[in-house]
This record gives structure tokens, sequence and C-alpha cells, in this order.
């Protein structure tokens, strides 16, 4: 037996909810980023498996997607992580609760 | 032999790249060693150039942006190799005229390389692009670096040889989309059967002729000119008529004439009458001024009226025997280098002088003759030379122009020829304020040619003396050249 | 493709995810999060995508694992510091859980077995990324210029706000 | 063909290398210059007779040597050297005449600290003339022609401190340039109605018939615009002005450039290019020729005229040489081809002779040009004075003794003969008086009479000037021999006829006719101006200047007319009715252009620009009245929107984040119940 | 013969394994990696003891001294009395440490570092781990280690060892970059990320003398140099050892370390700069090729070591000559000058390519690194005059 593609979308689903959960309850802004990326990367497993078992001779439109929104997300954690440092040296603190600036 | 033509463009890039990135004390130093490269470059152009040979030869051509047929199309014919020479000579005399710093270097190399695409792309977009890349450095030359009144001179310069641009720009959209092609070598096949009709047709005449006229000059375009001549650092101004404005001329030769030669026919007698007035009122205007630069840059449209009465007429009438027609175009050729190197010369003759005296009224010297024989000797050869003296290189092409255009066009060529009256007029008027009569007082302490002068002013008098006595060096460039193109108008 | 494999390493990938988002120590988190990926990693290996799970590896815990870590460091005062857990965010997250499992397993062509395939070389990633993924690739570049930019201007030292 | 054909260039390049040479030379090597520049003309002369030979052998020699210079389009542009008995008349002349001239500057200018550029110069000249001489093509001698106008501008401005010689360069430049013009249009056309500049070349020549019946009526146009030319260089009417200024040169300069050779040019070129005068002639008659003789015969009597009234020394000699040359172009267009050029060659002799002449007199009373300051020079410079007569006389037309006077019985022969008119004939013999007249007028202020201011410490010349002046002197006479009618040697030589020795045919009647008119002349002089040697003092008023009432000292001339003395010492007005009018109006033309340019023109453009920037601040207006407002109108309202939007935003990501998450799952709960 | 001689290993190996015929596929595949695994580790744990007595020897004639010689013939058994001597030593942790963290962190370096040198072809048909992306997993395995001295460094709890960890990832983080990227040109050239297939492509002589390593093209021999340059500062090795340097710093990220723990750190160094000049040898010096053609006869993997050993000693050399660097300068140089020149092979490599790969080519591409080099030292030139070295004293 081997596995099916519902076993890699239910553990990919899993890992996403974790990276939600991540991004939801904890305060500290790195938490944050963290659960993003997690996010991304359950996406990831989700495109990459998609294309695994789909119909072959396939383009490897799957992995391309992955290889692209990894490039992405590198760029995203770059200036996520910049911007956590700038938000510290600002306010001293890199608790999301108190950075509420933009409430209306 | 393929890449030459990009090395050659690119090379003066480089240069400025380095003149920049290296101490500024050096700027000169280097421009002049990345000129003696290009120099090298075009010498072995000039070696491997086919002269019998018909059509472009070392042709180069990449697809740049095929959504606009717009491709990268560089190739050289007699008259490019022609003005790529003569902008190899003058630019790095430009240099020596004077100390320059890093930018002012920079950007002279930067229009050396735009100066070097326009006279190789054979694509209009390609050209256009250089056309207009050498005209952003050289506003910048004169905004920066210039005299009295640079802003206001730069700016005008600027604006109304943009505008002009602009026009032309419009127009090749229009040929563009009624043709489908920017290739110069097609859209002249295209011209003869009419490139355009009805309106849209006098529309694009008009734009590129405006676009054209303003960059020689042409009367009655011209009065950014003396502006701009008069208060360009000399350097600049030996590259603004040295070669710059050899682009109009050249771009009349590319485009004008062969792409619209049955407007030209029709309006002939009107385009005549332009560049007689070049001619005669440009002369005129010489003697008027005082400013011995403005006075060079009188005389500077003056001559390029010559190479446009010569242009003009080739497409003038229905009946052109062969025979005149190929004695104006080699003569209107001829008259594009000659007054290249000549003006050049003259503008820096005048540079030496205002680097002596600080000033370069016409009045401001006198008895020169006396105190700086050397100078005065060979300054009088270059004035000589623009004069038109047979022996020098000026004659050459101004007697074939006029040999060409009377034949076809004689009562325009007989006025014409009292520029020639008034040009002589005008140096013998220059050479009597400034050589003879008593020393004055402020230019008793001039010193005579200095060693780094005579290395600038020798070769170029030699280069005069040669071309007006054995032409045919000359001649074999470009005779091929002038032979298909004839055929072509005809 | 063994099923052996693929139940070790989703039980790692799960359990360092848990881990990265529960671990009250930031440091802990982040080294769960490096492990995390590694397994995911390892997915991407067995998924027969090579290429990609070594990207993986390289991206994140060579880089983005060491950008945390670094960030962690440079805000020190709060790293140690364990923060409140906001219980709301788990009701929302094992909702979205629950959906997505009910979503998955209630679709039937879902459960299909991995059929044979060439392996995917590099080479044939490379033929395609430059090929009909090369405007794709130019924007990730400049997308990744732009943020190598804006990282560097946002983390520079703001010189007045001292004085 | 003769080697010497084929290398017949190395005539003029003989002294442009010398002059090359000079040049290169520092500024104090003054005996080198001057020898370099002797031997240059030393070899030019040897090359001149060698080529002179050939031409003897047989009558009506002409050999050329044609090549291409350059090749533009399809076309080659020929050009060549010829060998005929005019160029080597010519050659010789214009050889012997120069080195005369040479050896006589070098004791002339010895003082002059700029010696070698005056070798130099005058080298230049020597080549540029001799280069003229043998073109074989029209832009060929166009060529030699202009650069003998530079070599003639450089040397009058030779004393390059004197604002005058600098003014007088100018003028004869310019003044000659205008005449170019003319002839740079016949040369074009010329160029495009027979297709070739050659004058002769098998036959295609533009000189042979094939050539002329190509340019058919044209070719009257053709010769006019040419003649244009000559009127130039030749110092004609109207274009004569530039002449008598150009005496502010060195005196040598004058003699060998203003007397000898350059100015004699004009006539050769008519006479070189005369098949194309001569095309179509009735009866030897032309428009053109008409023209010529038109044009010489007022500027002979005019000349003469003039020169009565003329105080300068060289000036006399100058107008005297416009008037010769205006006698040459009367002959030439009456057909007398061969006189015209005889003239020439005799001209060049003692004209030459006459300036060096003049000159040894200015070199001994120290650069004093006003006759009236010399007097009774006589003892003090016999061999000048000599010398002197002699030319004074041979220029007078005296017959039998001097070759003046047979050249000019030929010319007073030829126009004798004209078909169209009598009256140049009539002119020209009351020219033969004039002449006579101002000659001994000249010579009578000069060296007779009492000394005056300038004759003080006069000492003759040294030999090396004088040994020109009697080989001059020599030429003038001995030159008469190949002259007389009994042996037309040089008209047959120039003709191409055979020439017989009939000692019969020695006397004719127009001897006795110019033997009258000369006596008539010369008496005539005396009669007029025997007194006036004997004037008081040295301090002689200037020019047209106030104190008149001392008539003692005034030209007899003036104290019979006055005002006929002062048209003519004012040369007609000619001058002041060029300034008031041509120059002032081309002056006048520069300003006005200049003004539109600055003004007009650029007026033009700076009103297009003003347009656009009045349309800019017309826009920028209508930006701000309007659509400003409207837009801030606008923002307003989106404002007060946004203000009540924003109560809906915590601020915190955190809830956004979860706001998403329930999103999604609400998006997905309802796709699942729509399937 | 020859080939017997240079396979004799491959064929050692296939004759093991069918003793496990019946066994299950995963079984016969771990079997072979098993085999492959404890080969490498025994090579490389022997070279590891060669070259750290050899170094020290190396490092005592450099300095005018004899190395280790009392232990052993020529002091060659001085490894295993070093190896001894750290097994039996007290482990300490300090007490405020993160314990897990740092028990980890010498084993996952270890264990990158071993894990690195699984891709690169020692011989013909000789590459422990051959996979397609192998350059790839180099690197990627390889950024692990940051993680892993970092782990090392916050795991002890220690100032130095912060800072030293720090350091180190600064520096290896900045160095990556010009090594991967003048890696790039060679992958470019070959069109592979495969090892095997670097190596192949380096195969054969020009004249039967030149050998096709791209170090001998002008853009190969700037890279190879670059690539090395890093790979010094990867290593940590002089003049780039700020990271440990002992007198500012005690031993950086390993100052909290003692017995075996250090020895492992100590041991994945060593392998890190195997693993780095392996690559090295694999990218630019032709792998296991022969240099001549003639020499071909000797078993290839003897050329993989001969040139390993070269390199090394040269990491030997280095150490024994020059003094070490200032933080900043080692960071500027990487910024400013590496990166611009990796940068420049990449364009010097595409200008050689598209010249056709002759003689053209190579002027070419070498003008490229002249005039980048040229204008890149003149720019970063500070022009700094060095006055006369001043003392200044403690006030």
């Amino acid at each position: 037996m081997t596995p099916t593609l519902q076993l890699f979308l239910f553990v990919s689903a899993a890992l996403f909810c974790i990276g939600l959960l991540a991004a939801l309850s904890r305060r500290h802004a790195i938490f944050i980023l963290i659960g993003i990326e997690m996010m991304l990367a359950a996406a990831n497993l989700n495109f990459v498996a998609f294309w695994r078992f789909s119909p072959q001779p396939q383009p490897p439109i799957g992995v391309m997607v992955a290889i692209f929104s990894i490039a992405i997300a590198a760029a995203e954690a770059a200036v996520g992580l910049a911007l956590v440092i700038a938000i510290y040296r600002h306010y001293r603190t890199t608790n999301v609760d108190r950075l509420d600036q933009l409430k209306g | 032999m393929a890449g030459m033509i990009t090395a050659l463009i690119l090379i003066p890039l480089f240069g400025a790249f380095a003149v920049c990135v290296w101490p500024h004390t050096n700027a000169r130093p280097i421009a002049l060693i990345f000129n003696a490269i290009t120099a090298t470059l075009v010498f072995m152009l000039w070696r491997n150039f086919d002269a019998t040979a018909t059509g472009l030869q070392m042709v180069e051509r990449h697809v740049w942006i095929p959504a606009i047929g717009a491709e990268y199309l560089v190739g050289i014919d007699g008259l490019s190799l022609l003005l790529v020479l003569l902008t190899s000579i003058i630019i790095p005399f430009a240099f020596l005229v004077q100390r320059m710093d890093r930018g002012f270097c920079a950007l002279m190399l930067v229009t050396q390389s735009a100066l070097y695409g326009t006279f190789t792309a054979q694509n209009f977009v390609l050209w256009f692009l250089f056309y207009e890349m050498s005209l952003i450095p050289a506003f910048l030359l004169i905004k920066i670096w210039g005299g009295e009144n640079r802003d206001r001179a730069a700016t005008k310069f600027f604006l109304y040889t943009f505008l002009g641009s602009v026009a032309m720009l419009l127009s090749f959209l229009g040929i563009y989309f009624a043709k489908g092609t920017f290739d110069f070598a097609q859209l002249a096949g295209l011209g003869k059967q009419g490139l355009l009709s009805g309106n849209v047709a006098w529309l694009a005449f008009a734009g590129i002729f405006l676009g054209l006229a303003v960059k020689v000059p042409l009367f009655p375009f011209h009065t950014w000119l003396p502006d701009a001549y008069e208060t360009a650092p000399v350097g600049v101004s030996m590259v603004l008529t040295g070669v710059l404005s050899k682009m109009g001329v050249y771009g009349f030769v590319r485009l004008l004439l062969p792409l619209f030669p049955n407007e030209i026919k029709i309006l002939a007698p009107w385009l005549l009458g332009l560049a007689v007035c070049s001619i005669v009122f440009a002369s005129l205007a010489a003697w008027a001024q005082s400013d011995l630069k403005r006075m060079v840059a009188y005389l500077s449209i003056n001559h390029l009226g010559y190479c446009m009465l010569g242009l003009f007429v080739i497409t003038a009438t229905t009946v052109r025997p062969a025979v005149e027609m190929q004695a104006a175009l080699s003569g209107v050729f001829m008259q594009i280098f000659n007054h290249g190197i000549t003006a050049a010369a003259l503008f820096y003759y005048v540079g030496l002088l205002e680097q002596r005296r600080g000033l370069r009224g016409i009045n401001d010297f006198g008895g020169l003759m006396q105190r700086t024989p050397l100078l005065c000797g060979w300054m009088s050869v270059a004035m000589f030379s623009s004069l038109g003296l047979p022996g020098l290189n000026g004659f050459i092409g101004e007697f074939l122009i006029f040999k060409g255009s009377f034949a076809i066009a004689a009562s325009f060529t007989a006025v014409a020829v009292i520029g020639l009256l008034v040009t002589a007029i005008v140096f013998a008027r220059a050479m009597q304020a400034l050589f003879s009569g008593p020393l004055t007082e402020s230019c008793s302490a001039f010193p005579d040619l200095g060693r780094t002068e005579k290395v600038v002013v020798v070769p170029v008098t030699l280069l005069m003396l040669a071309i007006g006595l054995a032409p045919q060096f000359v001649f074999n460039i470009i005779n091929t050249t002038v032979i298909q193109m004839t055929r072509l108008l005809s | 493709m063994s099923t052996a494999a693929f139940i070790v390493i989703a039980i790692l990938i799960l359990a360092a995810a848990l881990a990265a988002a529960s671990l009250p120590t930031l440091i802990h988190a982040a080294l769960s999060f490096a492990v995390a990926f590694v397994g995911i990693a390892a997915f991407f290996f067995l998924l027969g995508a090579e290429f990609v799970g070594l990207v993986q590896v390289f991206v994140y815990v060579g880089a983005v694992a060491v950008l945390i870590v670094f960030t962690i460091l440079l805000t020190r005062r709060d790293a140690t510091t364990p923060d409140k857990f906001n219980w709301g965010g788990v009701v929302i997250a094992i909702a979205v859980f629950n959906g997505l499992v009910w979503a998955i397993f209630r679709t039937p062509a879902l459960s299909i077995g991995a059929p044979q395939i060439e392996p995917l070389t590099v080479k044939r990633i490379g033929e395609v990324l430059m090929t009909d993924y090369v405007w794709p690739l130019q924007c990730v570049g400049l997308v990744l210029t732009a943020a190598l930019i804006g990282a560097l201007i946002l983390v520079m030292e703001e010189k007045n706000s001292k004085s | 063909m003769s080697w010497i054909v084929t290398s017949l260039w190395l005539i003029p390049a003989a002294p442009l290398a010398a002059s090359l040479i000079i040049l290169s030379l520092a500024n104090s090597r003054r005996s080198a210059a001057a020898a370099l520049a002797i031997i240059g003309q030393i070899a030019a002369l040897t090359l001149s007779i060698l080529a002179f030979l050939p031409t003897l052998q047989a009558p009506g020699y002409r050999s050329v040597h044609n090549f291409t210079w350059f090749t533009f389009g399809e076309q080659a542009l020929r050009i060549g050297w010829v060998l005929d008995s005019l160029a080597a008349a010519m050659l010789v002349m214009i050889a012997l005449v120069g080195l005369c001239i040479f050896v006589f500057s070098a004791g002339y200018m010895a003082d002059d600290k700029n010696l070698t550029r005056f070798f130099a110069y005058l080298s230049f000249f020597s080549g540029a003339m001799l280069g003229v001489v043998i073109a074989n093509s029209l832009l060929l001698l166009f060529v030699f022609w202009e650069l003998v106008g530079l070599a003639s501008y450089l040397l009058i401005g030779f004393w390059i401190h004197k604002p005058s010689a600098a003014a007088a360069a100018k003028k004869a430049f310019i003044t000659t340039r205008i005449g170019d013009l003319g002839f740079f249009v016949g040369i074009l056309w010329l160029y495009g109605g027979s297709g070739t500049l050659l004058f002769y070349d098998g036959g295609k020549g533009c000189l042979e018939t094939a050539g002329l019946l190509g340019l058919g009526a044209s070719a009257t146009f053709v010769a006019l615009l040419i003649f244009c030319g000559a009127v130039g260089k030749s110092g004609q009417f109207p274009l004569h002005i530039w002449l008598p200024d150009a005496m502010e040169g060195p005196t040598p300069v004058s003699a060998l450039v203003h007397a000898a050779t350059m100015v004699a040019a004009g006539v050769f070129l008519v006479a070189r290019v005369y098949p194309l005068f001569s095309f179509g002639a009735i009866d030897g008659v032309t428009p053109s020729l008409v023209v010529v003789v038109s044009i010489g015969t007022i500027t002979a009597l005019m000349a003469s005229l003039i020169a009565l009234g003329q105080f300068d020394i060289k000036r006399i000699l100058a107008y005297s040489t416009v008037s010769q040359l205006g006698l040459m172009m009367v002959s030439l267009g009456v057909g007398g081809v061969a006189a015209g050029m005889m003239h020439l060659i005799a001209h060049g002799f003692f004209k030459a002779l006459l300036f060096l002449g003049a000159g040894s007199v200015i070199h001994g009373c120290h650069h004093e040009q006003d006759i009236r300051k010399m007097g009774g020079l006589r003892s003090l410079m016999p061999i000048s004075f000599l010398t002197y007569a002699i030319g004074m006389m041979t220029l007078s037309g005296v017959p039998f003794f001097f070759s003046g006077g047979w050249t000019k019985e030929e010319i007073l022969h030829a126009t004798a003969h004209w078909h169209a008119s009598h009256i140049p004939h009539y002119l020209m013999l009351a020219g033969v008086v004039l002449t006579a007249l101002y000659m001994t007028r000249q010579m009578i202020y000069i060296f007779f009479g009492n000394r005056r201011a300038a004759s003080e410490n006069v000492h003759e010349s040294p030999p090396i000037m004088t040994l020109p002046l009697i080989v001059l002197a020599i030429c003038s006479i001995a030159f008469s021999v190949v002259l007389t009618p009994a042996w037309r040697w040089l008209h047959s030589y120039l003709t191409g006829e055979p020439a017989h020795f009939d000692i019969a045919l020695l006397v004719q009647p127009m001897l006795f006719v110019s033997l009258a008119l000369v006596a008539v002349g010369i008496g005539l002089g005396f009669v007029m101006y025997g007194k006036a040697g004997q004037l008081a003092t040295g301090r002689v008023r200037p020019t047209g200047g106030q104190n008149r009432h001392r008539t003692a000292e005034m030209d007899p001339l003036e104290r019979a007319q006055p005002a006929l003395f002062h048209f003519l010492e004012n040369k007609m007005w000619l001058d002041e009715i060029y300034d008031r009018t041509v120059v002032a109006w081309s002056r006048m033309a520069a300003h006005v252009s200049d003004w539109m340019d600055r003004h007009f023109w650029d007026g033009l453009v700076r009103g297009f620009a003003g347009l656009g920037q009045l349309f800019g601040i017309f826009s920028a207006n209508f930006d701000e009245r309007w659509i400003n407002v409207r837009v801030d109108e606008t923002m307003t309202g989106t404002r007060r929107l946004g203000r009540v939007m924003s109560a809906w935003h915590s601020g915190q990501i955190q809830t956004y984040l979860g706001m998403l998450a329930v999103g999604m799952l609400a998006l997905l709960i309802l796709y699942a119940w729509l399937a | 013969m020859n080939d017997f001689l240079d396979q004799i290993f491959v064929r050692a190996k296939q004759m093991l394994l069918p003793l496990l015929t019946g066994a299950p596929d995963w079984v016969i595949q771990l079997a072979s990696s098993l085999i492959n695994i404890f080969a490498l580790l025994g090579v490389f744990l022997t070279l590891f003891a060669l070259i750290s007595v050899l170094e020290r020897k190396i490092l005592g004639r450099m300095q005018n001294r004899y190395g280790p010689n009392r232990v052993g013939p020529f002091g060659l058994f001085q490894p295993v009395a070093d190896g001894i001597k750290m097994l039996i030593k007290e482990d300490i942790v300090p007490v405020r440490a993160d314990k897990v963290v740092h028990f980890l962190a010498p084993i996952m370096i270890a264990a990158t570092a071993i894990l690195a040198l699984g891709v690169i072809p020692y011989g013909r048909n000789m590459t422990p781990f051959a996979i397609d992306g192998g350059i790839l997993f180099f690197f990627a395995v390889g950024s692990t280690t940051e993680l892993a001295v970092f782990m090392a460094g916050w795991g002890s709890n220690n100032k130095f060892s912060m800072l030293g960890a720090m350091r180190a990832i600064a520096q290896m983080i900045s160095y990556e970059l010009p090594l991967i990227i003048t890696t790039f040109p060679v992958v470019m050239v070959v069109g592979a990320l495969s090892p095997d297939a670097i190596v192949a492509a380096q195969g054969g002589y020009a004249l039967g003398v030149m050998p096709h390593w791209f170090v001998t093209t002008p853009w190969g021999a700037a890279a190879f140099i670059l690539f090395f340059v890093s790979g010094l500062v990867e290593s940590n090795r002089t003049p780039f050892d700020v990271p440990e340097g002992e007198s500012e710093i005690v031993a950086g990220h390993m100052t909290e370390y003692s017995g075996f723990k250090y020895a492992t750190f100590f041991m994945a160094e060593y392998f890190g700069m195997f693993a780095i000049s392996g690559l090295a040898v694999t990218l630019f010096l032709g792998g296991w090729h022969a240099p001549i053609a003639g020499l071909q006869f000797i078993p290839s993997y003897v050329w993989f070591f001969a040139k390993l050993s070269a390199l090394l000693f040269v990491y030997i050399w280095v150490r024994g000559t020059l003094p070490r660097t200032r933080v900043d300068q080692i960071m500027n140089f990487a910024w400013k000058f590496m990166l611009p020149m990796a940068f420049t092979c990449l364009v010097s490599a595409a200008v050689w390519h598209y010249q056709g790969r002759g003689l053209a080519g190579w002027l070419w591409s070498l003008g490229v690194i002249v005039v980048v080099y040229v204008a890149l030292s003149r720019l970063i030139d500070t022009r700094k005059k060095f006055a006369t070295r001043t003392y200044r004293f403690a006030e």
C-alpha cells in the first residue's frame, strides 16, 4: 500500500492549520511569520502532491509553482523579519497586540 | 569582423564609465586612451572596408524589439565610414583643447558613442535612439560648462532640436503604420514609388524635414546655433560643428532624399531657396559679428548651406544627368568631411586665442602676427581652407557641389556663389583685425603655440593639405556609395 | 513510495510544526520550525521533486531559519519572555482544519495512488524555467531584489531618531 | 613627347619647395633664406629654358600631359599641363624677371627683420605664377590663380604692422575675389557644358572644336564670366581699385607681382582661353570680344588720366600698369592676341625695370615715395636714372630702340584693323600721348629740377640692386630684336606661323604716327612740368590738404584746372563711390542679416516658445481653479466615507488574519453547499 | 590492469552486494548506502587523523620547529593519543545552558559536514550518492551548518559563544554568496548540477598535455580563486578565523564544549574543509581526471586525493603565513569585492561560451575579468595613506 493523495492533503491541511494556529494565537511577531511560512509550505506541499498524483506525463507545473512560491516566501521572510527588527527598534516590543496604530 | 561596429559604439561608453571610476585627475588621459582604442578600431574598419562593394558592410543584425520592427541593425557604407572617421578625428582633438574634469570627459565620450551609433545604425528606431542620445550630453555640456548665457542657450538648443526630433519621430511612426518597417534600406526601396500619399505624405515629410532642418541647421531654423556655439566650451563647439551638425546632413541623405524624392521635387525651388538663404544670409551675418566664436558659428551655417544646396539639387528637377548628381553628392560628402575638420580647427584656434586673452571679440586682438607668428600662420591655413582656397580641403567639396548644382539649378547656384565672396570678406576682415596692425597692449604677452598645441595643429593642417592636394583617398571611401545612391535617386 | 517513510515523515512534520507553533521559547520554536521544513523537504523527495526538496532545505533551513534566529537575537528582550496564548486562534484553526479534512475526505477523486513517473531531472526543470517560465523567473528576480533592498532600508539605523 | 613635358611640374615645384623649406627655417637664417629662394628661382629659370627649347623646333608646337586628379562617382576629374609657345614664352619671362627681382630684393630688403618670411612668400608666389602658366586645365589654372592671389595678399600685407598695408591686402584679396567668383561660375558653366576642363586633350578639350561645339551659344557667357576673373586680377575697370593700394607692399613685390607677372595673368588667361572668346566670330568680332575691348579701352584711358594726378612714385607706376593692361586687353579684344602677348612680355621687363628703379630711388631716399619731395636725383643716382629713363621711354613707346615701342605699334596696328569700330584705335592713340605725358612728369619731378627734402644724403644703390636694373634695361632694349616688323619672330612664334626676315618691312607708317604721338606727349610734358621740377621747398602739403594758397607748390595741372586735377588726384572718386554704394550696401546687408537673425527669426522662435508658455500658464490656472477644486470636493466626500469605514478596523493584525481564515472557511462551506 | 586498479573499490562493493540476494529491495539499498557511508567515514576519519598531525608538523616546519614527533614513527600516532585524550576527558555542560540545543549542536554540525562529503565523485564511478542536483545538495546541506553553529552559540548561554557564533554566521552567510555564485559559471557551462557531469565535462586534453579543467580558463581561474577564498571563510580557517580567534573571544562558539563534543566540532571543521576542497577539485580542477593524458594509468581516486591533498596543503600553508583579518575588513571584502567579482566570472564565462570557447573566447573573457578587476580595485581603493605608527597608551 502506498499513501494516496488524500493523505498528503491531510498532512498539508494539518500543517496549514498549525501554521494558522501559530499566526493567530501567538503574540510574538516572529511566530506570526513562522506560521505564515508554514502555511506557505503546506500550499507548496499541495502543489507538488497534485503534480505527482496527476496523470503523467505532465509538465511540472506544480513543481514550478512550488519553486516560485519558495522564492517569494524567502523574500517575504526577509522583508517580514526586517519589519520585525524595525518595529522592535521603534517600539521596543515585538508583541503585535501593541501595534495597533492603524486602528480606525 | 563581426562586432567591430558594436565594439566601436560600446568602447566610448566603457570609457565614460572608466573615467567616472578613476580618480578625476586622470580623466583626460583615460578619455584619450579610449579614443586611441576607437581610433585603432576605426582604422581597422577602414582597412577592412571594401571600397568597391556595394551595399552595407560589416552588418550586424540582431532581433531587438520585434513587436515594433526595431532591429539592432548596424552597418557601414562609404558615407557612414566617412563620418565615423570624422568623429574619430574630431573628438580626440576636442579633448586636447582644454583641461576638462571628469564629468565633461564622460559626457563627451557618451556623445562619441552616440555619434558612432547614429552613423552606423540602419534602422530608424536605433538611429533615433542614438540621435537623441547625443542630444542630452551636448545639452549638459553646454549647460554646465558653457560660458555666459549658457542656461538660455542650452535650453534653446535642447528644446528646439528636441521639438524637431519629436516631429520626426511622429512622422516616422506614421510611416511605420503605413509601411510596417523601420529599415532604412527597405524604406528607401519603397520611397521611389512614393511612400505615402496625399496629405499624410506631406505631413510626414514636414515632420522629418523640420527635425533634420533644425539639426543641420537650415535657414530659418538656425537661430539656436549661434547662441549654442558661442556659449559652449570650445571642445564642445568643435564637436557640435564638426560632427553633431553632420547628423542632420546625414539624416537628409539617409532619410529625406530616398524617402521623399517626389515631395522634394515639388518643393525644390523653395528648398533651394532656403539653402541659398542659408548660404548668403549666414555669411552676411557672420560678417556682422564681432565675437569670433559667433562668427565661426555663422560660417558653419553657411558651409552646411552648401551641403544642403548640393543635396536638394540632386532631386530638384526631372532631368538630372548622372554626372552632375554624382558631382553634387560627392561634393556634399566631401564638404561634410572637410567642414568637420576645418570648422573644428577654427573653433580650436578661437579657443587658443580665448585661452590666451580671456576674451574673444574680434577687436580684442591686434597685431598678433608679430607676437605669435606660428599661431597666426597655422590659423590662417584653417581660415583659407574654410573660405575655399584651392589647394586646401575646403575647395574640393565646394567645387563639386557647385559643379553639380550649377548644371541642374544654375540660377540658385549663381546666387549661392555670393556666399563664397562674403566668406572671403569675413575672413579677410578677421585676419586684418587679429593678425595685422600694431600689436595691442593686451596681446603683448601671448605665448606662441605650445607643444601639445602643435601636436594638434600640425596633423590637422597636414590633413587639410593632403585632402586639398590628393583627395583620392577620401573619394575611394565614398565613390561606390555615391554611385549607388545616385542610382537609387535617379 | 513507502508508507512507512510517509508515516514517519508526516509525524515528524506535524510534531515539529506543533512544537514550532506552541513552544514557549522562541528559539526552540524556530529550531523546530527548521526541523519541520527538513521534513517537508523529505516529503518533496518522497514525491519525486528532489529539486524542490533541496531548494526547500537550502532556502528555509539555510536562509530563513538563520534569519529568524538572527531576528530573535536582535530582539532578544522579548525572546525569552513567554507570551500569552490566544485561544480564539485555536478555535478558528481547528474549525478550518475540520472544514478542510471534511472537504478532502468527502472528495472521492482524491483517493488515488501515485502513477509511475519519469524522474524529474534538474535539466528538465531548468529548461522549463528558462522557456515557459522565463517571465515569472525575471519577475521573481525583481521581487527578490526589491525585497533585498527593502529589507536593507528597513533595518538601516535611523540616525536621526536618537538625537 | 619630350621628358620636359611630363616633368613640367618641376618648374613651379622648385620655387614652391624652396618656399616650404624657407618657411621651416628659423627667422634668423636670413642669408640661407635668400640663397634658397634664388636657387629655387634659378632652377625654375633653367627648367623654363629647357622647356622653351623644344617649342622652338616646330612652329605651333603644343604638347600636353594629362592625368586624373581624382575620381568622384564614376567620373574622373582630369588635369594636366601644357607646353606651347604661349606657356614657354611666359615661363621664361616670369622666371627671368623673377630672378632679377629676387636678387634685387636680397639687397632691398636686407634690413627687414622678416626677410625669411618675405622670401618664402616670394618663392611661393613665383611657384604659383609658373603654375598658372603651365596649367592645361581651367581648374588647375584656377587653383594656381587663387594661390597667386593668396601670395599677393600675403605680400601686400607683408608689413603687417602697418594698418594701411593690411587694409590694402584685404582690399586686394576681396576685390580680386569678386572677379574670381565670375571666373568660378564660368568654370562651372564650362564644365557643365563641355564636360571637361582640359584645354587641350587630343581634340576633346574644351578649347578644341568638339568642346566648343558642345558649349554652343553659351560660349559667350562662359567667356565673359572668365573675363570677370581677368578683370579682377588684371586690375581692369571697374575692379582696378585694389592695384594702386597694393603698392603698400614692398617695392620688389610691386615689381614682380603687381607689375610684371600676376596682374598680367588676367591677360594671359584671356589669351589662353581665346578660342572661347572668338568662338563663332564674324570678322573677328564677338560680343565677348567687344566687351573685352570696351573694358580695356576704358581702363587704359582712365588709368592714364588718373596717373597724371598722382604724387606717389609707385602709384603713378601702378596706374600706368593698369593702363598698359587695358591696352593689352584691347589688343586681345581686337584680335591681336600675339600683339597683346608681346606687349605683355615686354611690359613685364620694362615695368619690372621701372618699379625696381622706383625701388632703388625709394631706397636711396630713405623710403620716401612722394615725388614732390624728390628732385635732382639725376646726378646722385646715375645708374638708376639711366635705367629708369630707358624704362620710361620703353613704356612711353618711343619707337625703334625700345621694345615697348614696337609692341605698342603692333597693338595700334591691330586696333586699326578692327572691323567693329575705330573708336578704340583713336582712344589708344590718345592713350599713347597720355602715357608719354605722365611718365615725363614723373621723370621731371624725380630726376630733374632742384633737390628737395628727400634728396639729401641720397646715394646710389648697391650693386646687388643696380645689377638687376641693368639686366632688365638691356632686356627692355634687346628684346626689340624679336619684335620688329622686319623679323616678327616672337609674333610668329606665338601664332605658329613661320617667321621671315625682311628688312624692308622695318619701317611702317604707323611708326611715324607713334613717333609723333610720343613726341607730342614728351614735349607737352616738358612744357607743362618743366618748371614744376623747381619746387621751392621740401615741405609739401599733404594730399588734399588745407594750404592751397601756395600756388607755387601746386601741380601745373592743378593750377590750370583745379577741378579736373582733384578729380584725377582722388582717383575719379571711384573708391569713395564704391565705399558709399557697394561696400556700404553689403555692410548694411550684413547688419540686416544679423539683425534679422537676432530679432526676427529668433523672435519667431521665441514667439512660439512664448505661446507654449502662455498655454502652460493657462492650463496651470485651469488645473488649480477648476480641476483641483473638484478633486478636493471628491476627496472631502471620500474622507467622510473613510471615517465611517475605519471604525471597522481594530488595528490588530491577528484579528484580520482570523477574519480571513473564517472567511475562507465560509467560502469552503458555501462551495460545498452549492456543489 | 589499469582498469582493474581503477575500479577495484567499485568491484569490491559489487561483489559484496550479491551476498544479500533474496532480501527485500530496501535492505539492499540500505546495505549499499551503509557500505558507502562506512567507506566514506573510514577514509575521511583516517584522512582527518592524518591531516591533523600533518598540519601540526607542517606548521612546525614553517615556524622553524619540530612538530609532534614523539608518538609513533615521526609522531604519526599523535592523533590516536589525542583521540584517547579527548574521549576520556570530562564532558562539562554549563548549568544555565540550553541543554538540548547544546547537546544537538555538535551532532548536527558533524552530520552536515559528512553529508556534504557524500555527493563528491572520488573516482571513476565512485560517487557515494550520485544525485542529480548534487551541487545544490552540497550547498543545501552546507547552509545548515550555520544553524548548527548558531545552536552551539545559543545553547552555551555564554557571551563569547554567542559572539563567536554571530561572527561565524555573519561571515559564512556573506561568503556563501560568492561561493555559490562562483559555481554558477561551471554549472552553466556544463549544463548540469550533477558533480559527475561536471567532472565528465572536464575530461579530455588539448594537445595531450593541457587538461580541459575549468581552472585553465580565465573565468575558471578567477572563480577558483574566489571559491577557494570563500572556502577558507566557510571553514573558518586562518586568515578568516575571527569566529574562534583565541585572543578575542576564547574559542567562539566552541568555548563551552569540551571532551568529545569539542573533538566533534574539530572534526566537523576539518570535514568541512575536505568537503569544500573536494568540491573545488570537482568543479575546477577536473575531479579525478589526470592532469596529463599520459598519466591516466594511475587510478582516478589517486588523482582526486592528490589534488585534495594539494589544496589542503595550501590551507595549511595559508594558515602558517597570513595573520588574522578584522571582522569589518572581511565583510567589506565580501560585499565590495568578492560578490562583484563572482558576478563578473559569470559574465566572463558567458562571454567565453558565446565566443566559441576558443582562443578568442579565452582572451575576451580574460579581458572582462581584468577590466572589472582593475575598475573594482580602483573603486574600493580608499587611498588611505598609512602614517608612521604611533602608540596610544591607556590613560
